[in-house]
């Protein structure tokens, strides 16, 4: 490796002499990439899924002309799926916003107007009039973020500091809180450190693969094809894929599996008590490095505290669990038996039975896979949870081959939501606002007053809309996500708080979307490699870019937005008299001067960014705020990782990312980590100890007992289906990019509505026909299939929420997980009728 | 009868005031002029119809219709199926359209592929049976035959998680499936190549309409054009094997072999190997045998 | 890793007697020589005093009439 | 000869415009609704019929299918559907009673140009034709068939100017109009009435039912003719009006017999005389028009 690179960069000083020499050297410049047909090369992560593939982006003449998957990147070695064939055509859709755009009418700011383009000075003043009454009025609660697992690291970690080190307030989230958040939940409380333990290696090393609800095979493309290449190669190597329905991963599945929705907390219990009843478990393991406790249960459904559900439940959001014994344990999975599972489930017995004898075997290796089937789910937190505690049962657990390996969504829902913590409770590298002393942490590395960050977790983004509903949360700024279309219950829970004439919305989007229709304030917003970003994939690995391209018109990064409206606020005017009598120095600053030039963001001066091969690159943030605000924004957020109380979150130097495809941190003397907790592969297991669980003080794992508990809403005899929501393969969420590429537009144009055939007849329906779906909340129209990639059972139908012509989320209920704050997208009830 | 020849006549007195009667001979001759003209106009007609006959290769016939030849005797080119389409999929050609027999209906499934309807309008409005009314099933229907053409442009070949056309394919699972195979090139990635089976290709085009690539990898092209033919003289074994649900003679006696101490050779599971070791799963269907086994019990 | 491309400017008539000088040193490879007596050199070190170091001592052999640095690479942190 | 380059203009001058072009318009007028129910759908969504004169279907119930087609596609060797059987009975049944060849002056479109070209060729003074004998579209008819038999398939359909120039209005131009021209350019320049009068063979098979049909004019007050030619040069089929108008003995028939006449009424519209009628087969009526009596009976 070090060789070929030294030879590239030989090559390429050679060919920077000659050519200042006025020669060319037959075969010098051939030999640099792209140079043959005047294309500048360079990498980037792909702009969509969690997978992290990278791409090298090709450019000419200032714009994207082309992009190949890229050859020497370790996770696809130069293969993409048909989103990642198209990133170049997602920068140019005929639609772009260029200018900020404000409602107006006759020339003034109105909730009912007319979008009219305004100048970013007259955007940032009213937003900053708007922000500023808030705040003096209600305080730092009436104004809120939400942000994106598909913001760069800076961007979150700039957002982050703007929130809730300068306005002082929590109520910042990420709309990986609609994605992530169980697995976050479920990996804290057993390992008191967020994200999975083992890389995408073991999709070499397992010899059981098991999917639980996930759809590995269009939604994580690339993955999918090396989890496939590992059961076409590797002999007795398995796959077994649970879902409430038939999907495109069944193909490859020696047993696919269908179950009752929510039942997979039962056939959780189920593994954990077979394990147990034929003792196959992993004694010596539990032993050293496990302990065993019960959750509270009856915890309601995240729903707001009026409704009736969560008036009936015990103990509404309670995540408190205490310790028990192994025989205890044992003893809450016991009535989890082969017959009650399967009358519950659905699941025939042989099949449960082969499940559980894959986990049970102490000679496979298994590796578990889940997204959003477990995530959204309104036990999300719990059913997580109870992946772990097979693993932990059977000691499978950070090695190769074997662990529960928790899939993102979204590019950077790792690099930028988790590890930034863009959550409304959470600080970078796993610290929390609650706990005083990561408070104090925080306020020292950020040269702040003691007491600045405020210690009660903000409004999380169900909770947002709520709140806006309601009238508390009143100024509202959504960046690089499109909760409008991608949130639950849209209808009753997120339109009317955007539309009430007392709140004020600015949304920051690179096209219209339904978001950006909802708001009052459209901001635009320069995305990709329009800027220099870095994104962190689901296997640890940070990856960062260069900026390639000038973003079109007058459209910005949302770093540079976030970092330009800090300039509007001075400290008096957002910080308590007592909090400045601690540090009289800061007044009269601006929020700009103290978060960003405090000494460490604009420690690095402005320099040429330049490539191997000699290629320069702009940075437009670097020549607006006169220094490399990305390297210091990042150096700084570094610090978290290397100095804060929660080891094991180190990330590597700045300018060391820009040289690799990627590092998988915690990165220790530029080494990356492959398997964490596991002696020889993470530094931070000391020598003899095999494997130690860090995050928790005690290095022990929690296995924590949980039960099956009945979803927030099922089917009667009205709204006789369960509806669930979903991806496809060729467009990427609300596809406010995706349809905008024709191909792909073409190749899927519009959300069906996937449904049984018996079904279909007994509502007189056949495919292609036009149907109603209706719930409690709203009414969509789709096109009925009876054929085609999905194929449910009975009772249940899909649809996917990509297309905006059918806003899906106007069915979805808005109950949540009650630990992880997650909405359950994937079961409500619902009817169909022909249109 | 005799009402015709007086219009003949009539005709003759009307219309060329003729002084006299033409000479019988006259006639015969200009009949005979006239019958060799009309014959040569229809042979005109026959070569003309002939040489532009074949339909272009991306122009597809709506289901059910009867194979060229005879579609072309059938077809009276009434333009009905088209106007019962209901996605504007058919339409007729034009004259000059190179695309196919002038007025007659085609579709090109580039552009707008066939919707596979239930029941199936076009059929159903067809008169004269040029599109057969016997199809009832959409899923017999036979437009025409999927094909890859360009293995080197289609993205799945190159190990691209594309499977678009595989994703609509109306008859997914039968019509096209994906066959999965070791990528060499990045020695970790499986590729899902999509195979058409010309038993269930409906040959309705949505899979060359929806290919993401600038000019279709896949394309639906004429059956004639598409389909080999094996030939009579040879069946595929394993084929054969399968249709029959058996093998089509009665099975070996049980083979014995010479071997040395501690060796197994079994022809069905893999041949030559050490004896007590299974060959592929690791465990049998008990759990408790590989349970009590042990650890590391497992391998041989 | 230091990588510097170098033009370096001979002295007339004396630019293969330059060359056949230069390629005696450590880390310096010449990789070309064009009509007017230029030669194209890359320099190899392992630090950038080395480096620099380097670039001096090509500027003060002798028929070097100027040594221009045109490309300069170093890693910004030395990997373990 | 300027008289003959404009029949019909002593009718005008006599009773007015209106009766000398009443059937023109009305067989205009009739042209133009056919096209214009077929043009309804695709022009305005109101589908009263669908397809196209080859085959059609009105109000989703009544099929009608062109016989002459379904001959073809019998002699290509193909059996037909059912649906075409019927409608081409219905078709057949309908010109029994109107008259064979009414199809060719009240529907077909191209009877437009080639009347038009008719016209120009009177205005314009050109006498030169080209003869062919009127029994060549029979030879052609004969033609088609055996080609239908012979290539099985509908060759003929291939240039077929009368569906081919239908259908393309219905369903788009293409180079139909380079048929249209032809023809106009044909009749104009080449031989007068060339096209229908001599070579179609449509309109020879829409002749045969014309031999039995009900619907024909005659000329019930050819006492009254003074010999104005008129209707001769307004005829597309003139040796169809002798046998009728002057026939050799006096007691024969005054109803035109002869299936060539498309019963096209023009010579009803251009005699001032009101020599012509309609009437059946069997009954020849007096024409009736008030103002003849008036003027006969002073």
């Amino acid at each position: 490796m070090e060789q070929t690179r030294r030879e590239f960069i030989k090559t390429s000083a050679i060919a920077a002499t000659a050519s200042a020499a006025g020669m060319t050297l037959p075969g010098v410049s051939q030999a640099l990439a792209g140079s043959r047909d005047k294309i500048r090369w360079d990498k980037a992560p792909c702009r969509y899924c969690g997978t992290g593939c990278s791409e090298l982006v090709g450019t000419q003449d200032g714009r994207v002309v082309a992009v190949q998957g890229d050859p020497d990147a370790p996770v696809n070695r130069g293969l993409n799926c048909i989103k990642g064939y198209f990133l170049a055509k997602i920068l140019y859709g005929a639609d772009r916003l260029q200018q900020p755009l404000l409602r107006k009418t006759n020339g003034r700011y109105d909730k009912e107007g007319e979008f009219t383009p305004v100048s970013w000075d007259e955007a940032f003043d009213i937003m900053a009039e708007k922000w500023k009454a808030a705040l003096r009025e209600k305080g730092p609660t009436a104004v809120g973020m939400f942000g994106s697992g598909q913001w760069t690291v800076w961007e979150g970690y700039a957002a982050v500091k703007l929130m809730k080190a300068g306005l002082r307030s929590n109520n910042i989230d990420p709309n990986a809180r609609h994605c992530m958040a169980s697995a976050v939940a479920a990996f804290i409380r057993a390992f008191g450190s967020d994200e999975p333990m083992g890389v995408y290696d073991d999709l070499e090393h397992a010899d059981t693969f098991v999917l639980w609800g996930s759809n590995m095979a269009e939604m994580h493309p690339i993955l999918w094809s090396r989890l496939s290449d590992t059961r076409l190669t590797k002999p007795g190597c398995e796959v077994m894929v649970l879902s409430t329905y038939q999907h495109r991963s069944f193909e490859l599945a020696d047993e696919g599996i269908l179950f009752t929705p929510q039942t997979d907390l039962a056939i959780l219990n189920y593994i954990a008590n077979y394990i147990i009843e034929n003792e196959a478990y992993d004694r010596d393991f539990i032993d050293k490095h496990v302990s065993f406790h019960r959750t509270a249960t009856d915890i309601g459904y995240g729903l707001r505290p009026e409704d009736p559900r969560e008036q009936a439940a015990a103990n509404p959001g309670v995540g408190k669990f205490d310790a028990i014994s192994f025989e205890e344990y044992a003893e809450s999975v016991r009535e989890y038996t082969l017959d009650y599972v399967h009358a519950l489930s659905g699941v025939p017995k042989r099949q449960l039975e082969r499940l559980a004898q894959a986990y049970a075997d102490p000679n496979r290796k298994v590796m578990s896979l889940w997204t959003m089937g477990m995530n959204q789910h309104t036990r999300g937190s719990w059913v997580n949870g109870l992946v772990y505690n097979v693993h932990l049962l059977m000691g499978k657990i950070s090695e190769p081959g074997n662990g529960p390996f928790s899939l993102t969504g979204q590019p950077s829902a790792c690099g930028t939501a988790r590890e930034v913590g863009t959550f409304a409770h959470r600080l970078p590298a796993d610290l929390v606002v609650m706990k005083e002393a990561h408070r104090d942490f925080a306020e020292k590395l950020w040269k702040l007053p003691q007491g600045t960050l405020p210690g009660k977790p903000g409004y999380h983004a169900v909770l947002q809309s709520r709140m806006l509903n309601d009238g508390k949360l009143n100024c509202y700024w959504a960046l690089c996500t499109n909760n409008m279309q991608a949130g639950p219950n849209i209808n009753d829970e997120i339109l009317p708080g955007w539309r009430k004439p007392e709140n004020f919305v600015v949304v920051s989007d690179p096209y219209p979307t339904a978001s950006a229709m909802s708001a009052d304030l459209v901001l635009p917003t320069a995305m990709w490699v329009e800027k220099e970003g870095a994104y962190g994939n689901a296997e640890r690995r940070s990856q960062f870019w260069r900026q390639q391209v000038q973003p079109p018109g007058q459209a910005r990064s949302d770093l540079w937005q976030i970092v330009e409206f800090s300039k509007r606020f001075r400290t008096e005017e957002v910080w308590p008299a007592e909090l400045l009598d601690k540090a009289p120095e800061l007044r009269g600053k601006t929020l700009y001067e103290i978060l960003f030039t405090n000494g460490q963001v604009d420690a690095f001066p402005k320099q040429v960014v330049v490539d191997e091969a000699g290629n320069r690159y702009d940075n437009d943030e670097m020549e607006h705020f006169g220094f490399y605000l990305q390297k210091g924004l990042y150096e700084e957020y570094r610090r978290f990782s290397l100095e804060g109380p929660k080891p094991g979150h180190e990330l590597g130097e700045f300018d060391h990312y820009h040289r690799v495809r990627g590092l998988r941190w915690p990165v220790i003397d530029g080494k990356e980590t492959l398997w964490r907790y596991r002696e020889g592969y993470d530094p931070h297991v000391p020598k003899g100890a095999g494997v130690r669980f860090y995050g928790n003080p005690d290095g022990r794992a929690r296995i924590i007992s949980a039960p099956y508990e009945p979803p927030a809403e099922v089917p009667d005899a009205e709204y006789d289906l369960w509806l669930c929501t979903g991806r496809v393969l060729e467009h990427w969420h609300t596809g406010s990019m995706t349809r905008r590429v024709p191909e792909l537009h073409r190749a899927q144009p519009n959300a069906l509505l996937y449904m049984h055939e018996a079904d279909a007849r007994k509502r007189n329906l056949r495919r292609g026909m036009a149907a109603r779906i209706q719930t409690r909340r709203g009414e969509v129209t789709a096109t009925v299939e009876t054929r085609g990639r999905n194929k449910v059972p009975e009772g249940l139908v899909f649809i996917a929420f990509f297309d905006e012509g059918r806003l899906v989320n106007k069915l979805t209920l808005d109950a949540t997980c009650p630990l992880s704050k997650e909405t359950d997208f994937k079961k409500c009830a619902a009817k169909v009728v022909a249109a | 009868m005799a009402e015709r020849k007086q219009a003949g006549e009539g005709a003759q007195g009307a219309a060329r005031p003729a002084p006299a009667a033409p000479s019988r001979r006259r006639f015969l001759g200009r009949m005979a002029g006239t019958a060799c003209g009309a014959a040569l106009a229809g042979l005109g007609v026959g070569l003309y119809a002939r040489s532009a006959a074949p339909l272009a290769p991306h122009a597809l016939r709506p289901p059910g219709a009867l194979a060229e030849p005879d579609f072309l005797a059938a077809c009276v080119r009434c333009g009905l199926c088209v106007r019962d389409c209901p996605f504007d999929t058919l339409r007729l050609a034009a004259l000059g359209d190179p695309a196919a027999t002038p007025g007659t209906p085609y579709f090109v499934a580039r552009e707008i592929p066939c919707e596979m309807c239930e029941p199936i309008h076009c059929v159903e409005a067809c008169p004269t049976g040029a599109l057969d009314p016997a199809l009832t099933d959409i899923d017999a229907a036979c437009m025409g035959l999927a094909v890859v053409l360009d293995q080197e442009t289609c993205l799945a070949f190159q190990g691209l998680r594309c499977e678009v056309c595989f994703n609509v394919c109306p008859v997914q699972g039968e019509a096209i499936t994906l066959a999965q195979r070791h990528n060499p090139r990045t020695g970790q990635h499986a590729q899902f190549v999509p195979v058409v089976h010309s038993a269930a290709c409906t040959g309705c085009g949505k899979c060359e309409h929806a290919c993401i690539t600038e000019e279709a990898a896949i394309k639906v092209l004429p059956l004639a054009l598409a389909r080999g033919d094996l030939g009579e003289h040879y069946r595929f074994g394993l084929d054969e094997k399968a249709r029959a649900g058996g093998s089509l003679l009665a099975p070996d006696e049980q083979h014995r072999y010479h071997l040395p101490e501690g060796v197994d050779y079994r022809l069905d599971a893999g041949g030559l190997r050490p004896r007590g070791e299974p060959a592929a799963a690791p465990y049998g269907d008990d759990p408790l045998d590989t349970l009590n086994r042990g650890l590391e019990g497992g391998d041989g | 890793m230091n990588i510097s491309g170098v033009l370096v400017t001979a002295s007339p008539g004396r630019a293969n007697h330059l060359q056949q000088r230069l390629e005696t040193l450590t880390g310096v490879e010449v990789h070309a020589q064009t009509p007017a007596g230029q030669l194209v050199v890359t320099v190899e070190a392992e630090s950038d005093e080395q480096g620099h170091e380097a670039l001096g001592s090509l500027e003060r052999l002798e028929h070097v009439q100027c040594a221009a640095l045109v490309y300069h690479y170093r890693d910004p942190v030395e990997e373990a | 000869m300027a008289r003959q380059a404009r029949p019909g203009l002593r009718m005008t001058r006599e009773r007015g415009w209106w009766p000398a072009h009443r059937f023109l318009l009305l067989r205009r007028l009739t042209q133009a609704s056919v096209l214009g129910l077929f043009l309804l759908g695709p022009l305005a969504g109101l589908w009263v019929v669908k397809g196209n004169l080859a085959s059609s279907l009105t109000l989703g119930v009544l099929p009608l299918t062109d016989p002459y087609l379904l001959l073809q596609s019998l002699a290509a060797g193909h059996a037909v559907g059912l649906t075409a059987w019927v409608g081409a009975l219905i078709v057949l049944g309908a010109y029994l009673l109107l008259g064979g060849r009414v199809y060719c002056a009240w529907v077909c479109p191209l009877n437009v140009v080639t009347d038009s070209a008719a016209w120009l060729r009177r205005r314009l003074g050109i006498t030169h034709s080209a003869r062919f004998s009127r029994a060549t579209r029979y030879w052609l008819l004969a033609a088609t068939l055996v080609l239908a038999l012979a290539t099985g398939s509908l060759a003929w359909e291939w240039v077929n100017p009368v569906s081919i120039v239908f259908r393309s209005l219905v369903f788009g131009l293409g180079l139909a109009w380079g048929v249209i021209v032809a023809l106009f350019l044909f009749d104009l320049l080449v031989a007068r009435r060339g096209w229908c009068s001599h070579l179609c063979p449509m309109g020879a098979f829409y002749s045969l039912p014309g031999h039995l049909s009900l619907l024909r004019v005659n000329a019930a007050g050819r006492a009254r003719c003074d010999d104005c030619m008129d209707c001769y040069a307004v005829c597309p089929e003139p040796q169809v009006i002798a046998p009728a108008l002057k026939p050799r003995g006096e007691d024969a028939g005054v109803v035109i017999r002869s299936a060539q006449c498309t019963n096209c009424a023009r010579c009803i519209d251009v005699c001032s005389q009101d020599v012509f009628a309609f009437g059946s087969r069997f009954v020849a009526t007096e024409p009736t028009r008030d103002r003849h009596k008036r003027e006969i009976a002073p």
